[in-house]
């Protein structure tokens, strides 16, 4: 077999850290922590105290307090539970503002408030990702019910300026849903200072397991959540469903560990990110994607003239990045967030998503430079 | 199986050796262009050809993998063929036809519609050709 | 430490065999199956072609076709999107048939639907705990859109004849919606013999893992189902999220083995349940509760007269079970499937839910057996 | 810290070895009964009289864990008690009320109220004595 590609897609996925993947195996034996954390029983108990403590660490990577923190299967439930929980609970037609650039998961829970008869206003970033407080504060409605904007985008890169936009939403009392999938563990977040309502968490983008996330709700979301999915009451009665003992702690075990590592890997990522577009840009034809330094450490999104996207990714077989979110490339259109940022079509077509993890380094970053370049030169030379 | 290369092992070995990538000038070369970088794909091909033989083929191509790797194999083909078997008509028995090119390289169907631009580059140099 | 309590609580929820969390941890490794299953490298293809490995896996175990078969979090997720995605797909009200013995994931879906303006009727099983074929029959409307009737009870471990009911439902072209969560894996499942629409699934069952679950749904049924999470666009649109690589593996596995034991495990959890009920029938005062042979294999449901439920649980530190279904054991109430079954509130209490399973055997259940002897002997003798 | 018994080592220590359960017979005896099976906890106390001095105590009880524990508790402590301080009022200053039990043995509060009807049974053990 030959050698696997070399691993350029954090954005889409994280291998799960060995100390997790550990704390997680102690979960899967007979002996271990398998209990259904609600039965009454020595096992149940194990399990209950187990997810309790994996509560606390995941309400310390964001500033939260443990009853904020409501577990999901993912930050796709996440963002669901949070827009469809909070507009369907009112009676009334509400209205919402979003923006245009948003994971699908947000943006396909809106359309689907919109078929139930709300309103939705999309906003549309600047060339540089941004979305300007005034933006926000000019399609405020006296019936919006909720403002959900990401913090970083998931192709971009970019980081929205979150408290200047929480502070707007607490001035016209509006509550704020932020997806934090592609930040949570990259950049400090504090929803209490933010004074964000709502946050979506993902532990698959931060070295734990797929298939569990969370969603932070501050007490005044929780009283009106209109849960998606309705059972034995686990979580407050807000998300039915035996919790997933080893998700859980697998997931606490990497938000503790993101906490811990945090500074030193968000120095680390900003610096291979821009060792890395430095080893690009003086190709002619290259432009960075985003914002140049608002934006989430390790992310780099780069679109290169004159050169086919499809065939830049194929040739790169060596590298195992994406040319868009892994999340949306089922599908053949130009993504919708490059195609915001300013690039046409084949610009967004031809356009490398570069996420480098807890596990580049810079010998990486200088292999995976090389590959680039000689791709584009090949297609370049090969092009009409 | 679908962990295997989407390409599929001929059109990577293709597609990774274009060593038919380039132009051609001087007398006797025929070219054809079709398609558009604006539409994702645009292809050129250059046909020298020496008394009733075509001596050399050359192409350039932006587009993608099976488009690139299609241009490759259609130009080793071509090479050493001889020119009545690419008059307009004559062109498709020579070469075959779209879906026999995917069919042959393994190019799933919706690609379809770039090999045709590929084809109509081709025709284009050989109509010049017959047509001059 | 003292040694572990007897596990005898398999229908709350089973440890992960061991072969399944081999297989789950090679997808937590840095070198293993960890990609992205949407991501259109290596990684992403790997993962991608393990998860189809295991949705055959899952189709093998109940009958279905790979393309029958849809990964949600669990049996909660599945039987909500059943439920909920049918019906609400209707625009006018629509009528749900359904049994007041159900999970409570199924019985707070109905209850969201008639908050949603839908009617729903719910059957009384008899005192042996069957629904009979006239009772069906006698609630459908001409505006019935589903009914939904669970196979095995997670309580009383009474198995519905599930075929029989089918075929009425199939009469009057009713849409049949089954929570397999406690049979499959331990009972033969075929959905198309059976003729059933829909049918939940969830691992941690079955010896997999938790938080993870299929819903098998008919080609008719997928073309209306409404999501319950909208997104990226997985599972043909109808259930989006990242899929869970390693749990899906895991689940995949574990259905692949629960398969291949059947029979046997079939057999002998049948055979040790009844040496269970066998070694506790000629103590004064002991009920079996659910009918007698209609049973899932290794479920015994037991009420002793005269002792008190939770003093019978605390005195049996030694075993791990339940005197209810662990996922209503929140609430003091005692539990509505016993005393359906015609138990007064003291002997629906006064109940013990012995669950056996892969790793149970003989000895453990003498031991069981005689512990609980001596339990009830001495808080009868304390009782006045 | 949710991991450990629900019971409390005091309470699982006392429930475990429900020594006093039994009966009293014959002379000197008093008895007080309160609660009914049907209600969950139902409780009787027999109490064995000798002079001033509580010789003997003995409970039946049906009831959770934290019922019979109290039982037994409370037996322990009344035996060698003085008669004088069963009397009606006085009991509560021999044994405790309810709460302080509850302090004492680190029972829920939500118990409280199966609490009562041990309290009742022994007031009224008590009261037949300090009437008769
Ligand atoms: C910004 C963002 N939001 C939401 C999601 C969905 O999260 P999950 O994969 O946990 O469903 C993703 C990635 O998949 C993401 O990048
Ligand atoms: C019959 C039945 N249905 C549904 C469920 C819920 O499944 P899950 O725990 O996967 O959410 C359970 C058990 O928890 C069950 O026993």
């Amino acid at each position: 077999m030959d050698a696997l590609p070399l691993y350029l897609d954090h954005a889409a996925t994280t291998p799960v850290d060995a100390r997790v993947a550990a704390a997680m195996a102690e979960c899967l034996t007979q002996q271990g922590t398998f209990g259904n954390p609600s039965s009454q029983h020595l096992y149940g108990r194990r399990a209950h105290a187990r997810i309790e403590r994996a509560r606390s660490e995941v309400a310390g990577l964001i500033g939260a307090t443990m009853a904020d923190v409501l577990f999901t299967s993912g930050a796709t439930e996440s963002n669901n539970l949070a827009i469809l929980g909070s507009v369907r609970s009112r009676g009334q037609r509400a209205h919402v503002v979003t923006v245009s650039t948003e994971h699908r998961s947000v943006l396909d829970a809106c359309r689907q408030l919109e078929r139930e008869g709300h309103a939705i206003s999309y906003l549309e970033p600047d060339a540089q990702g941004l979305i300007e407080v005034r933006q926000l504060e000019a399609a405020l409605r006296a019936e919006t019910a909720l403002v959900s904007i990401m913090h970083a985008n998931n192709e971009s890169g970019v980081l929205q300026d979150i408290a200047a936009l929480a502070a707007v939403c607490r001035r016209h009392a509006v509550a704020l849903h932020v997806d934090a999938a592609q930040s949570a563990g990259k950049v400090p977040i504090d929803v209490a200072a933010l004074g964000v309502d709502l946050l979506s968490l993902t532990a698959h983008k931060l070295y734990g397991p797929k298939g569990i996330g969370a969603l932070y709700a501050s007490a005044g979301q929780r009283a009106i959540l209109q849960p998606l999915l309705f059972g034995g009451g686990q979580e407050r009665g807000i998300r039915s469903g035996t919790l997933a003992v080893h998700q859980i702690v697998g997931f606490g075990l990497a938000c503790q560990i993101a906490g811990v590592e945090l500074p030193g890997q968000a120095e680390r990522l900003t610096r291979l990110a821009q060792m890395l577009w430095e080893g690009l840009a003086d190709l002619p034809g290259v432009l960075r994607n985003g914002h140049a330094t608002r934006r989430v450490p390790g992310l780099l999104n780069v679109s290169f003239e004159g050169v086919q996207g499809e065939s830049l990714l194929a040739g790169l077989s060596e590298l195992a990045l994406s040319s868009g979110s892994a999340c949306d490339s089922d599908s053949d259109e130009p993504s919708h967030v490059l195609r915001s940022l300013g690039r046409n079509r084949e610009l967004a077509q031809s356009s490398l998503r570069f996420s480098l993890g807890r596990y580049s380094g810079e010998q990486q970053v200088q292999h995976a430079v090389a590959a680039v370049r000689r791709e584009v030169r090949r297609l370049r030379a090969v092009a009409p | 199986m679908a962990e295997e290369d989407p390409l599929g092992a001929q059109v990577r070995a293709l597609f990774m050796d274009l060593a038919h990538a380039g132009d051609l000038d001087g007398a006797g070369v025929c070219r054809g262009e079709a398609g558009r970088v604006a539409e994702g794909t645009q292809v050129r091909f250059s046909l020298r050809l020496s008394g009733t033989r075509v001596e050399q083929v050359r192409y350039r191509a932006y587009g993608c993998p099976f488009t690139l790797a299609t241009c490759e194999w259609l130009a080793r083909q071509l090479t050493g063929c001889q020119l009545s078997e690419l008059s307009a008509p004559a062109i498709s028995m020579a070469v075959g036809t779209p879906p026999e090119w995917a069919a042959a390289l393994g190019i799933p169907s919706q690609r379809l519609g770039r090999l045709l631009v590929v084809e109509d580059a081709l025709r284009q140099a050989a109509g010049r050709r017959s047509g001059s």
